[in-house]
This record gives structure tokens, C-alpha cells and sequence, in this order.
């Protein structure tokens, strides 16, 4: 099996230099001469490439290579959740019960709604409609915002109502009528705590993937209005695009996952 | 080359044995190969020497049989190591029943023995000869690791949760005694030693030195000063299981789900054993006892580790009741318990009644101080394992389940 | 570059004779531009090869300090040097050091960067501007990270297990968390970088199967370090947050699971044993060939084991928490793993020694280094299935066979590698030879002092001393004495390169584009390469090490008559008075 | 052009290389995979508003994972790109796997040996 792609050495490879270098290659492969095989090369070609396929699919690739990095990130504190819920059942349907359900499916729904702009813009970009590119940008970078606002909504009540864990933690001294609740089930505070814990650091961590994510959306909107993805180089728009999609992927999972542990209850409450 | 005697470790325990055996079994397998590999290489190195008049001629460039053989016996032999050294580790994992109980807690840097008698010491441990030792262990702060050369066994001891382990010590004499697990400043400070004594001598030992009013006493004092008694007490208003007997004994417990009701919680049966107790005195809320409602408050903050072993001592020293009670806990009243029974108290009859009864039934005779099942030697789960069912029983209950 | 260069190769060993014949190249990489902003905002892969080599040897250099202080202080049972604590800061700094400012980033970050695109025949990284981050980001992460180590101080160990690290120990744990984060980044924008350059960057003709095999090596590596490293990067954010915020994650008073921590923590770190042997074996594959003039056995073989292992390097974590209170079974489940995972190493071992068989074999300072990782890595490795017996590894557990092992790994194999990798590779870098007796003397030193530093520590776990103990039993303390006796040499054996390698920049001999007469693709352009690597992107016809030993007799005679023609043409130098010597080296 | 016998089927897509990069898909594509994401999300809330017990964990994650999927697929284009980006898409799922399957074996398989018997 081995025998057909293990080359024998020749006798002469020492003193000829192997590889051997094909007089015919030279000018195809001059340094420094960018050049398409076949259809001509457009955009900014950089050096150390050879063509505008190569680039391209360096540049996909690597960005892939990149979302599975961050999946393996965010996959350390599912990994906590998981572990967490299972430990303490009750105590996460308590926690849960005090987000607010409403805010998370508009927030869903933001998010979803900003990743098919995100997409649209990328097709704009790859038929080279610049005003529609920006426009579409512009209106992913409101729909952002958004979704940040909302959760910052979110996070200031959290912190009102003293369930920020290690900041400002007291629900539970001012609501004493919760506590038999909790005793009912036995549940101990603390673990109501490690459910928020766990979700600040989620969402947190969301969090500031958005934040990056705005920034590079905004600086991309505004190179996109100087026509700087004309001309075929469209493919940042679509590398950006792809780090967008994936942060709302990590919010499509946090949001059952976070908010719905108590059940949806329109009429009112978990409980 | 381990062999040679000023290097021998001495052998104190039963364990320690097999424990020499596998360990220089394996030694002698790999060394095989080291000497294996060192030997070819010195050979071919200096057979090939550049200038050294050789054939060199049509050398191989691949063997398709060498590959095989050479990837299959390192397969054979660690596979061979792999079934000796597990076997041995399973083999080790149950304690005898007729094991003498200690309580070992570990706080930076020190380790403080209890002997069940009430006799405490520090950074010290006295043992009978030939008498099975289980050590039920945990810490107040960081991990330690109890750590005894000549039994060649080793304990990582956690805060918040219980793991044991157990050896027959075979030799009298005094060992080293170390903390394993880097614990802080002091950690190379945490060491003691372990004396192992005639049963008589032992006897002597007990009766001197530092007394407290035995473990169990100052159980009962903290049970009534927390006001454990209030609820468990015979004359409790509260409807909450007495606890005599309890120990060591199945239970019948309902494990809670997320927000399904506890009425559509299928019962199970645990031992009773010390994680149990120590579980629903910290985290009532885990496992409840079946038919009771979940009041019973969490003493997390407020009992240390130590206080809770004696808790513990102490329900172990209830021995059985006649079944007065309404206990959840006592044996004979749930084994007993025909599902009108069950329903009557519980409100429902759970799918699985059968299998609860006939569990209780094969475990109410280990009604002795030996947990019916509990975990030596190598890993106790501690309070994060809640003691999910049995795989038999309604598999649903394990996992993050709702 | 002058074509002859290739067609007179020199006669391996004794490059001094010939190298009059060859030229530094008028412009290469090192001289092309001057000044500190050149190398500081330079996107060339082999001058960030080079800020790394500098940066990665001098943590080397720190680590080396701290355990020179370790084994000062263990001379004694009851720690007369220092007081524990500071003991204790000493190890963690040492490990910590050692682990992720030196070791893990070592050969990728200086070998790696350097060689792979020419390896491909390519004109840089697919990412230069990438790479050039990672580089700062390692500088910022290992500079803060020495930073806290060395003000302050941290007392956890570099495992960091909490409840430890989170409330009770004293030293700056924080800061020094953030710098094991950053660098942590940093490899895996190495990673990435090299994946994509592996997989998208190839000369013509360049098939996966005529790829050196350093290149297979640093692919497994790569992937290790982009799946496993995000994982560290969280647990480390976690403590953080902890320490910072008591959060209580880890902290079993308030609900959390320290035991989760230490699954997260070795579910990155055992995969990052194999990101720091792999690279070396990577090492040892391209020397062993080229030393013993033969292609490397079962290239194949060879080529998937080191996938094989960094596959299944990612199932057997859990071997680090046998004596904890994980579950029986997992244990068990882990054990069977960490065994498998012995035999794709062994399959490279005996490759390699196979390789041997009916070579030409030169024992030059590479070589030399070269036999020594196959010979102490297999004692570490085979000395790693004491540990993955759990049986067994419940006495030896944080013993000091513990660190005897992992020790022949890392510094008996990985380091030695990254040894050999810079004797081997120098030539290329600099475009001088050091001096080859020397070499060898350090090497021989290394493997001796080496020995008598780590064998002891064997007996001594065995014996059952705990490691990470400031102060230790008595009757340990002959073992000690010798262990420490040992790294007085070991310390000797690495300043001993450190002072030859530097003089050989300035006074060592030119060694032209190949003075081992090597076939990979890094050897056929000039040494050093050109800025672009290539004059001409080369059109691979074959498969690597066509190497053989009759050619090398050829060539031999060959090399004879070049040398004869060079002496003649020497003194009739002389006699024009004409000074070649200078004008060669006014090209540096 | 650096194209290889390995990496033929590898780097490749089915069809015209063009279409690996620049793969231009209809507006309307886009609006039916928004549309099917938004169905998925209602069922998310109804599916959340009964109680059932387990089968509510089980039936949240798997349309979650149906919504990243149509993400990753249509928006994120994946179902046009080259077999190697799909395998490293593949492999962090994998590696996630690894992680979670060895992890939680580890605390679900604990109390085992203390079942009576
Ligand atoms: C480069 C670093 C490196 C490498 C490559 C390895 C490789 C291996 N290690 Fe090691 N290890 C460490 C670094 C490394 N280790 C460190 C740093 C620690 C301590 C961490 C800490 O707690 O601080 C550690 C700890 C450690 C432990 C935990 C000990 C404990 O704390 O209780 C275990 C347990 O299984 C283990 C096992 C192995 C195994 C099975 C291999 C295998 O990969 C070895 C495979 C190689 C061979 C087997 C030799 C060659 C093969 C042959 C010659 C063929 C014939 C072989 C056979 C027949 C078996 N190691
Ligand atoms: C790449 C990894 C690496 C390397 C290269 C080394 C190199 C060495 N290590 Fe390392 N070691 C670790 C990784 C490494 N170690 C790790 C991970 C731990 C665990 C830490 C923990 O428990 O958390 C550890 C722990 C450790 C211990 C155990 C401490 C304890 O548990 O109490 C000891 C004890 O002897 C030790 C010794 C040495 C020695 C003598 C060397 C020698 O090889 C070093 C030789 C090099 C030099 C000496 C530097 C070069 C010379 C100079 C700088 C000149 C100045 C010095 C002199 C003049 C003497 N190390
Ligand atoms: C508010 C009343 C109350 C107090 C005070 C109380 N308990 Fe309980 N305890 C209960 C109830 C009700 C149950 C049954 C439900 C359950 O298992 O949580 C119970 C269960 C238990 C169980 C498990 C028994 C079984 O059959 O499974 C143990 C052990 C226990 N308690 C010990 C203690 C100890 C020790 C203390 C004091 C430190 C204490 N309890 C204080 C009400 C109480
Ligand atoms: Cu306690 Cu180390
Ligand atoms: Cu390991």
C-alpha cells in the first residue's frame, strides 16, 4: 500500500538538487507577478499569494478555522451550564423564572432579523450593488445596537432587583416573601446564584462579541461607502458576515437554553 | 534495578502487595522496550557508521510486516497492563464490612483525626494491626491529599464532599504520612505519620491521651442545638422523618426534576450512607425523602464539616427503631409498604413501586454500622453526584433533565 | 544566488575548508532593511522566526533560573535556601515559564514560522499580519506574565486548581492568568496560520505525500492548539472572573464543582503535552534522514501518527484526576485511552530507529541530540504508562515520578529537539556554522547531566516524595543531592551552545545554502534565504529525502575534488594577494 | 494552481471552483430561510409553553439546532463551500462532543457503584 507514493531515492539526488526546479516554471512563477490561472485577478492581491482563488480560500478557510475556535470557547461554559442544571434542577427553573421572557424573544428575533441583513449585504457585496451594501450594513449595525440596548435593559433591571451575583446580590433579603417558594423546594440561594453566574457569563460573553462585531460592521460600512469592496473585493464583507452569523448562532442556543428552562407562560409568570 | 533493597519501599499493607507486583510488572514490560529501542540504536549506530565498510545496498524503504508487528505488540502489552492494573483497582474498591470507621478533615495545614471512640489527634493516625480501615474524609478548605507511601495509596480529599478510602494494614510500625495535593503555602508542612499498634496496644491508646465526649455525644448535642430535633424528634409537630436507624440503611427518596411537580416524581432507593446524610443536611434539596415535603432548610453556612461528621456519628449511634415513626427513612415501615400504603402517604404510587420494595427488602438485613454501599479506596462521589436511580429503574431521572 | 553554491556541495563535517568557496548572498532577509522598525513591524515569516527565537530563548533562560533555584534549595530537607512560600512561587513561576511562554510556543513559533512556508515553497504564511500579532500578543502576554511571576509572585502551581487559585493563594493570580491568556492566543493564531498555509500555500507538484514529514507533525500540532487552546482561553477567563468577582464557578461553598474546573484545565492541557512533543518529533524525523543519508522508514507510518495522536491525545484527560473522586468508570474509560495513546508514538520511535538500518550515519551536534530525545523520550513516555495504570498511578500520583517523568518528555525529548532543530536549521538562519566540537561536547554533556538529574527522581516518587514540596523527609535527601548535582551540569550544558552559537555569528565559517547536503526544500535556496525564500517558486518531482548512500559516496568524491580545486584556487588567491576571506564576509 | 491529487477532492467544491467563493444566492433563498427561522422560533415559545417534562429540554435543543443549521448552511453559505471547510465546520462540532461526552460521563457514571447492588 505503501510502495506507490514512497518514491525511490535516485541515485544522483544528493548532487542534483532535489526537488528539481523546471526551467519551463520560471516565468509563470517570477516573484512578486500576481497573476490568475484562467480568469484574470481583481482586488487587492497580496504578495505572498498567487492568485485571487488562493487568497480567497485562505482567507474563508481561515476564518472557519476561527468560528471553530470560538464554538470551543463558548463550549466551556455550555459545558458549566450543563453541568450546573443538572446539579441543581430547581434551582435554574427559579432563576430562570426572573428573566424576562419577552425582551429574550424580541432579542431572538433582532438578532435572527440583523444575520439576514448581514447576508443580504453580502450577496450586495458579491454583485457589487454598493448602495444597497451600505444600506444593508447600516441597518445590521442599528439591529446590533438594538439587541445591545435590550440587553442592557435587561442586565440594569437584573441589577436593581439585586441579582448580580458578586456586584449587587440581595433579591432574596427584599423579597422574603420568595423565600418560602425557594424553601418549598428546598433550594438553597446559592444555587439560584450559580444560575446567574452562569448566565452573566454567557451573555456577557455574547455580549462582547456583539460589541466587536458592531465596531467591525460600523468600519465596515464606512469603507464600503468609500467603494472599497467594488472591484470584486467583496470578500471581507463576506468574512464579516460570517463571524456575525455565528454570534447569533450562540444567541439562538443561550435563549432556550437561558430563558425557557421555567416554561413560557403567557398568562403571566412561571409560577 | 528498582529491586535493589536500599530502595525497596516498605510494604505495610495488603494492598501494598499487589501493589509492587503490577508496579514492577509494568516496569519490567516497558523496560523490554526501553532496552529494546537503546540496543537497536547503539547497534545500528554504530554498524552504519559513515566510513564503516557495510552493505548498504537495496535497503528497505518500508515493511508493511514490521509496521504490523511493531504496532501490534505494544498493542498486546499495553493492553495486558491495562486488565491488570483495572482489575486490581476494581478489585480494591469495597471495603470489608467489618471496617473500623475514622473520620480524617483536612484544613491548611493539618490533618485532624476522629476515632469513632471520640479520641482525636493531630496530624497522627493510630490503627489496629490487621484491622480493615475505611478513612471517610473531607476538608474545610482547599483539596489536600492523604497520601500513605508504604500502602501505596493515595486520597485527594475535597471541601464540600466526602471521599473514603480504605486499607489492612499487615506490618506494625510508623509511616510517613503526607499531604499530596499542593494546598498553599504549608503544603510540604502537612505531614504526619501513621503508627499501626497491636489490637491491644490499640486498646491502651484509646483509653489515653486527649479525650472529647465521644463523636457521637457532641452529635446529639448539635442536633438539638440546631434544632434538628424540632422536626425529626418522635414528638415533632413538623412531619419530617425520624432518623433512627436511618444510617446505613436503603431509603426511599424522590429525586426533584426542574419544575415537575413532586407528586410526578418517581421514587428510587439510596443507601443511607454518609454522603447521603451529609447531602441532606447541606442540599435537602436534592434528594427528598419520599412522601415529605422539601422544608427541610440547607445548614450549608451554617454547620462546618467537622460539626456535620458528628451529626453523623450520631444518627449512626440510633441503631434501629421499632417503627413508631413515620419516617420515610426507617426500613421496615417502607419495605413494608403496599402501594394503597404508598399512595396514602406519598399521594401517588410510583411506577417503579416494585422495584423500590424489593431493593429495600435485599438491603434492610445491612442493618450494620457498614454502609450497604458506600465506596473505599478510590473515588466517592461527593455532593455533586446526586445519587441519580439506578440505570434499571426509570432511566429518565439521570442527566439535565427538567 | 550563485548556482555553483548548489553544484559543489561541501563535505559534510568540515564546511570550514570550503566554505571560502561560497558567499554570504549580497541581500537576504537579514540584511535587506536595518533599523528597529524593520524588525518590529517586519510581516516576513522568518524575521518573526527570529523575534521569537530571541524572546522564547530568554524565557527559556528565566524558567532555567527558577529551576536552578528549586534545585538549590532541595539540596537540603528542610529548605534553607528559602522560605516555603517563596518555594513555592519559585515552581510555579518555573512551570509556568516553562509550559506556556516557552515550551508550547518553542518550535512552531521559531522553527516553524521559519520553515514552513519554505518547506511548501512558499513565499510567506498565508497570514503575515496575523503572525506578526501573535507575536505581540506572546510578548505582551509572556511579558506580563514574568511580570507577575517574578513581582509577587504566584504560589498554585501552573495547574491553577481552584479553590486554590481562587480565594486562598496569595500571589498575583490574576495578572498572571491574563498572560497565560493572551499567549494562549497567540498559538492559536500560529495554528491557524499554519493550517491554512498547509493546506492552501503548497508548491506545484507539492502532494501530501511528498511533504516532509516536519510538516505532517507541525499540522497535527496546529490542530491541537486551535481546537484545544479556546478551552484553556475560558477556564483561565472563568478563574479570572472568580478571583476577581468571587463568583463561585469552582468554589464548592457556593455551589460550584472544582472538579469541573480540572476537566476544562486538562482537557486542553494533556492535548498541549502533544503540542509540545510533536514539533520536536517533527524535528527529529528531517535529522535523523538527513544524518543517516536515508529516507525515513514507513513515511507513512510515520506521517499519520502524529494525526493519530493528536487525535486521540484529546480522549485521555481524564488520567489526570484518578486519585480525585471522579467517577471509577470514566477512570477507567480515560486509562484504556492514555494507553492507546502509546502506541502511535511507538510506531515512530521504531520508525525512526528502523531509518537507521543500512544508513550512512554521521554523528554531527543535531544527530547527536536527535538519538538522545528517541532514547529519554521513550523512557519518559514508557515511564507514562506507570501513570496510565490507574492502579498504579494512584501511589505515584504528585509524586516525584511524576515529575521525573514528564521531565525526560520535556526536557530529555521536546527540549533536545529544539536543540537539535537550532544546530540543524543555524546554518540556514544565519548563514554560519558553529563549531561542530563544541556541539557535540554539549550535546554528550546534556544527555549525561540530564540523566543524573531526572533518574533520581524516579526512585524518589517511587519512594513516594511529594512533589512540589519546599521541604522534604531525610531519608530523601540523597536522591535530592544527586538530582541537583545533575542540573549544575544541565545548566553548564545549556549556557555551553548559548556562547558557541553566538560567536559563530560573527566568526563562524560560511556555510553556503546546504552545508549537510540536505534535499529539503529549504536547503536549495540560499543561505540566508532571500526575502522571498525562492528566486523561483520550485516545481516539486518528488517525494522528500532522496537521500541515499551510494550517491553519497559519489558525491564524496566529488566533494574531494572540490575541495582540491578550492585549495589550488586558494593560494593562487593568495598569491594575487587577493584577500577573499574579507569581501566574503562584508556581505553579513 | 496549487491544486493536488489530495487536494483535488478536498479543497474542491462539486463544480465550478468559481462558485466556491463567490456563490451569489437569490434574494429569495435568503427570505424563505428567514421565514423558516421565525417558524422555528414560534414553535420554540409553544413547544416551551407546555410542560412535558424532559421531552421540553430535548425539543428546545433540537430546534435550536435546526436554526443554526439553516444559518450555517444557507446564510453562512456552507452548503456551497469547498468539503474542507465543511470538514473543519464538522470538527468543532466533534471536539465539542468530545468535551461534553467525557466530562459529563464522568459525574453521570459516579453514583453507579453506589447503587445497592
Ligand atoms: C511533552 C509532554 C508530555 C508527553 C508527550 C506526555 C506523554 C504521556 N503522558 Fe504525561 N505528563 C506530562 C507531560 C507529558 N506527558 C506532564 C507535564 C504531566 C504532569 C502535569 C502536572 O500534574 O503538573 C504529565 C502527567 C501524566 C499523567 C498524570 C500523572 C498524575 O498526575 O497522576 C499521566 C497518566 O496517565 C501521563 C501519561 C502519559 C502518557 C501515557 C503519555 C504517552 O503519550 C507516552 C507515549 C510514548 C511512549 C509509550 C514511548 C514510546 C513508545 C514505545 C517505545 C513503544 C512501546 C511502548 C509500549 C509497549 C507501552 N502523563
Ligand atoms: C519545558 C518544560 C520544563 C523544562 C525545560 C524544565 C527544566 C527543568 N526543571 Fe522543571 N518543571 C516543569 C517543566 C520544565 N522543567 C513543570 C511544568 C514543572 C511543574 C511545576 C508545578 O509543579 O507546577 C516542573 C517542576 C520541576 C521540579 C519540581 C518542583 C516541585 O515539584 O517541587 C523540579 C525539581 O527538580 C524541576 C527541575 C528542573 C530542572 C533542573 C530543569 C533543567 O532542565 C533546567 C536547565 C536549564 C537551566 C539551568 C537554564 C540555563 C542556564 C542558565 C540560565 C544559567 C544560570 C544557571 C546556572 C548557572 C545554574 N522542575
Ligand atoms: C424545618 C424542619 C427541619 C429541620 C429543622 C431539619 N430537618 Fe431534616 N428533614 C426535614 C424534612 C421535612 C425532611 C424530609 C424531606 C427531605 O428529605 O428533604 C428531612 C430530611 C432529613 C434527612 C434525610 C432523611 C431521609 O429519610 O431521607 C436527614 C438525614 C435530615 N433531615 C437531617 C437533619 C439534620 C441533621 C438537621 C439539623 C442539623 C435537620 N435535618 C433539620 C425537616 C427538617
Ligand atoms: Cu494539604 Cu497539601
Ligand atoms: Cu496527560
Amino acid at each position: 500500500m505503501v510502495s506507490e507514493t514512497q518514491n525511490t531515492p535516485d541515485p544522483n539526488a544528493a548532487s542534483v538538487p532535489a526537488p528539481a526546479v523546471e526551467a519551463a516554471s520560471l516565468t509563470a512563477h517570477a516573484p512578486d507577478a500576481p497573476h490568475g490561472d484562467g480568469h484574470e485577478s481583481h482586488g487587492p492581491l497580496h504578495h505572498h499569494f498567487d492568485d485571487m482563488e488562493q487568497q480567497r480560500e485562505s482567507n474563508t478557510l481561515g476564518m472557519w478555522l476561527f468560528l471553530g475556535t470560538e464554538a470551543m470557547m463558548f463550549g466551556g461554559l455550555f459545558l458549566a451550564y450543563s453541568l450546573y442544571r443538572w446539579m441543581y434542577p430547581w434551582a435554574f427553573h427559579e432563576g430562570s423564572s426572573h428573566l424576562n421572557i419577552t425582551l429574550g424573544t424580541i432579542n431572538t428575533f433582532v438578532l435572527l432579523f440583523s444575520s439576514l441583513t448581514m447576508a443580504l449585504a453580502v450577496r450586495c457585496a458579491g454583485i457589487k450593488d454598493r448602495k444597497w451594501l451600505v444600506r444593508f450594513l447600516i441597518l445590521t449595525w442599528i439591529l446590533g445596537a438594538a439587541f445591545l440596548i435590550v440587553k442592557g435593559f435587561e442586565w440594569t433591571a437584573d441589577y436593581h432587583e439585586g441579582l448580580v451575583p458578586g456586584m449587587n446580590w440581595f433579591y432574596y433579603n427584599e423579597h422574603p416573601a420568595a423565600l418560602p417558594r425557594l424553601a418549598e423546594h428546598g433550594i438553597s440561594q446559592q444555587n439560584v446564584m450559580m444560575y446567574f453566574v452562569v448566565y452573566f457569563c454567557m451573555t456577557g460573553l455574547h455580549a462582547a462579541h456583539m460589541i466587536v462585531g458592531l465596531a467591525l460592521v460600523g468600519w465596515f460600512t464606512f469603507l464600503a461607502a468609500k467603494g472599497r469592496f467594488g472591484g470584486g473585493n467583496d470578500q471581507p464583507v463576506e468574512i464579516l458576515g460570517l463571524y456575525w452569523h455565528l454570534i447569533d448562532i450562540i444567541w439562538i442556543f443561550l435563549f432556550p437554553l437561558l430563558y425557557l428552562i421555567a416554561g413560557f407562560h403567557p398568562g403571566g409568570g412561571g409560577h | 534495578m528498582f529491586n535493589l533493597i536500599p530502595f525497596l519501599l516498605e510494604e505495610a499493607s495488603e494492598n501494598a502487595g499487589r501493589y509492587d507486583a503490577l508496579f514492577f510488572g509494568i516496569t519490567a514490560i516497558t523496560g523490554v522496550f526501553a532496552v529494546i529501542v537503546a540496543v537497536a540504536i547503539i547497534a545500528l549506530t554504530l554498524r552504519y557508521r559513515r566510513g564503516q565498510k557495510v552493505d548498504r545496498s537495496n535497503a528497505p524503504l518500508y515493511g508493511l510486516t514490521i509496521e504490523i508487528i511493531w504496532t501490534a505488540v505494544p498493542l498486546v502489552a499495553v493492553m495486558g497492563m491495562f486488565v491488570w492494573s483495572t482489575t486490581l483497582f476494581f478489585s480494591n474498591k469495597k471495603e470489608p464490612a467489618n471496617a473500623l470507621q475514622v473520620y480524617v478533615v483536612g484544613k491548611q495545614w493539618m490533618w485532624k483525626i476522629q476515632h469513632p471512640e471520640g479520641r482525636w489527634e493531630m496530624n497522627e493516625l493510630h490503627i489496629p494491626l490487621n484491622q480493615p480501615i475505611k478513612l471517610t474524609m473531607t476538608s474545610e478548605d482547599v483539596i489536600h491529599s492523604f497520601f500513605i507511601p508504604a500502602f501505596r495509596l493515595k486520597q485527594d480529599v475535597f471541601p464540600g464532599q466526602y471521599s473514603t478510602m480504605w486499607f489492612k494494614p499487615t506490618k506494625a510500625g510508623t509511616y510517613n504520612l503526607f499531604c499530596a495535593e499542593f494546598c498553599g503555602t504549608n503544603h510540604s508542612g502537612m505531614v504526619g505519620t501513621v503508627t499501626v499498634m497491636p489490637p491491644a496496644d490499640y486498646q491502651r491508646w484509646l483509653s489515653t491521651g486527649t479525650y472529647q465526649p465521644s463523636i457521637a455525644a457532641q452529635g446529639e448535642k448539635l442536633f438539638r442545638q440546631f434544632g434538628c430535633s424540632g422536626c425529626h424528634g418522635a414528638a415533632a409537630s413538623v412531619r419530617a422523618p425520624l432518623l433512627d436507624g436511618i444510617y446505613g440503611n436503603p431509603v426511599a427518596v424522590q429525586i426533584p426534576r426542574g419544575d415537575v411537580p413532586l407528586e410526578r416524581v418517581p421514587a428510587t432507593t439510596l443507601t443511607a450512607d454518609d454522603r447521603y446524610i451529609h447531602d441532606s443536611i447541606l442540599l435537602p434539596e436534592r434528594e427528598i425523602a419520599a412522601g415529605f415535603k422539601p422544608i427541610m432548610p440547607t445548614y450549608k453556612d451554617r454547620l462546618n464539616e467537622e460539626q456535620i461528621l458528628q451529626i453523623i456519628a450520631y444518627l449512626k449511634s440510633l441503631g434501629r427503631s421499632n417503627g413508631t415513626s413515620n419516617g420515610g427513612a426507617s426500613t421496615d415501615k417502607t419495605s413494608e409498604m403496599s402501594p394503597s400504603d404508598y399512595k396514602a402517604r406519598v399521594g401517588f404510587t410510583p411506577a417503579n413501586l416494585p422495584t423500590i420494595t424489593k431493593n429495600l427488602k435485599r438491603n434492610s438485613p445491612a442493618a450494620n454500622n457498614a454502609p450497604a454501599a458506600s465506596l473505599p479506596g478510590g473515588g466517592t462521589p461527593g455532593k455533586v453526584t446526586p445519587n441519580r436511580n439506578t440505570p434499571t429503574t426509570t432511566p429518565g431521572n439521570r442527566g439535565t433533565n427538567r | 544566488m550563485r548556482t555553483d553554491a548548489i553544484e559543489q556541495p561541501p563535505p559534510p563535517g568540515k564546511p570550514d575548508v570550503t566554505s571560502v568557496a561560497y558567499e554570504i548572498p549580497r541581500e537576504h532577509y537579514l540584511n535587506r532593511d536595518y533599523g528597529w522598525k524593520s524588525w518590529l513591524f517586519t510581516l516576513d515569516h522568518k524575521r518573526i522566526a527570529i523575534l521569537y527565537l530571541f524572546s522564547i530563548t530568554f524565557m527559556f533562560f528565566l524558567g532555567g533560573m527558577a529551576a536552578t533555584l528549586i534545585r538549590l534549595n532541595l539540596i537540603t530537607p528542610n529548605s534553607h535556601l528559602l522560605r516555603p512560600q517563596t518555594y513555592n512561587k519559585m515552581f510555579s513561576a518555573h512551570g509556568i515559564i516553562m509550559v506556556f511562554f516557552f515550551l508550547i510556543p518553542s518550535i512552531p513559533a521559531v522553527f516553524g514560522n521559519f520553515l514552513v512556508p519554505m518547506m511548501l515553497g512558499a513565499k510567506d504564511l498565508a497570514f503575515p499580519k496575523l503572525n506578526l500579532l501573535s507575536w505581540y500578543l506572546y510578548m505582551l502576554g509572556s511579558l506580563i506574565g514574568i511580570g507577575a511571576v517574578t513581582f509577587g509572585g504566584v504560589d498554585t502551581g501552573w495547574t491553577f486548581y481552584a479553590p486554590l487559585s481562587t480565594q486562598y493563594a496569595y500571589g498575583n493570580v490574576a495578572i498572571t492568568i491574563v498572560g497565560a491568556f493572551l499567549a494562549g492566543f497567540s498559538s492559536i493564531l500560529t495554528g491557524l496560520n499554519f493550517i491554512v498555509t498547509i493546506h492552501k500555500m503548497r508548491a506545484p507538484g507539492l502532494t501530501w505525500f511528498r511533504l516532509p514529514l516536519f510538516i505532517w507533525s507541525m499540522y497535527a500540532t496546529s490542530i491541537i492548539q486551535v481546537l484545544g487552546t479556546p478551552v484553556l482561553a475560558i477556564t483561565l477567563l472563568a478563574l479570572f472572573a472568580e478571583r476577581v468577582f468571587h463568583l463561585g464557578i469552582f468554589d464548592p461553598k457556593m455551589g460550584g464543582d472544582p472538579i469541573l474546573m480540572q476537566h476544562l484545565f486538562w482537557f486542553y492541557s494533556h492535548p498541549a503535552v502533544y503540542i509540545m512533543v510533536l514539533p520536536s518529533m517533527a524535528v527529529v524525523s528531517e535529522v535523523i534522514a538527513c544524518f543517516s543519508r536515508r529516507p525515513v522508514f514507513g513515511y507513512r507510518f510515520v506521517a499519520f501518527s502524529s494525526l493519530a495522536i493528536a487525535v486521540i491525545g484529546f480522549l485521555v484527560w481524564g488520567h489526570h484526576m484518578f486519585s480525585t473522586t471522579q467517577s471509577p468508570y470514566a477512570s477507567m474509560i480515560f486509562s484504556f485511552l492514555s494507553f492507546l495513546v502509546a502506541i502511535p508514538s511507538g510506531i515512530k520511535v521504531f520508525n525512526w530507529t528502523a531509518t537507521l538500518y543500512k544508513g550512512s550515519i554521521r554523528l554531527t551536534t543535531p544527530m547527536l541530540y536527535c538519538l538522545g530525545f528517541i532514547g529519554l523520550f521513550a523512557v519518559g513516555g514508557l515511564t507514562g504508562m506507570h501513570l496510565a495504570a490507574v492502579a498504579s498511578d494512584i501511589h505515584l500520583t504528585d509524586t516525584y515520578f511524576i515529575v521525573a517523568h514528564f521531565h525526560y518528555i520535556m526536557v530529555g525529548g521536546a527540549t533536545m529537539g529544539y536543540m537539535a532543530a537550532m544546530h540543524f536549521w543555524w546554518p540556514k538562519i544565519t548563514g554560519r556554522m558553529y563549531n561542530e566540537s563544541l556541539g557535540r561536547a554539549a550535546a554528550i554533556l546534556l544527555f549525561v547531566g540530564f540523566n543524573l538529574t531526572f533518574f533520581p527522581q524516579f526512585i524518589a516518587g517511587y519512594e513516594g516524595m511529594p512533589r512540589r514540596y519546599a521541604t522534604y523527609a531525610p531519608e530523601y535527601q540523597f536522591l535530592n543531592i544527586m538530582s541537583s548535582a545533575g542540573a549544575s551540569i544541565l545548566a553548564v550544558a545549556f549556557l555551553l551552545p548559548f556562547i558557541y552559537l553566538i560567536w559563530s555569528l560573527k566568526r563562524g565559517p560560511i556555510a553556503g545554502p546546504n552545508p549537510w547536503r540536505a534535499t529539503g526544500l529549504e536547503w536549495q535556496t540560499a543561505s540566508p534565504p532571500p526575502w522571498y525564500n525562492f528566486d523561483v517558486v520550485p516545481i516539486v518531482t518528488q517525494g522528500p529525502y532522496a537521500y541515499s548512500p551510494e550517491a553519497d559516496e559519489l558525491a564524496d568524491a566529488q566533494a574531494d575534488m572540490t575541495r582540491a580545486q578550492v585549495e589550488y584556487e586558494l593560494t593562487r588567491r593568495e598569491i594575487e594577494g587577493h584577500h577573499q576571506k574579507e569581501d566574503s564576509t562584508r556581505g553579513v | 494552481m496549487t491544486q493536488s491529487t489530495i487536494n483535488d477532492h478536498l479543497d474542491n467544491p462539486p463544480g465550478d471552483p468559481e462558485h466556491s467563493t463567490h456563490h451569489i444566492v437569490p434574494v429569495g433563498t435568503y427570505l424563505m430561510v428567514f421565514a423558516g427561522l421565525m417558524v422555528l422560533l414560534v414553535m420554540t415559545l409553544v413547544a416551551a409553553s407546555f410542560d412535558l417534562g424532559e421531552a421540553n429540554l430535548i425539543i428546545a435543543v433540537t430546534i435550536a439546532v435546526l436554526k443554526a443549521l439553516l444559518v450555517i448552511l444557507y446564510f453562512m453559505h456552507l452548503r456551497w463551500s469547498t468539503k474542507l471547510t465543511q470538514v473543519f465546520a464538522g470538527a468543532a462540532l466533534v471536539w465539542l462532543l468530545i468535551l461534553f461526552v467525557l466530562t459529563l460521563a464522568d459525574f453521570f457514571s459516579r453514583s453507579w457503584i453506589h447503587m445497592p447492588a
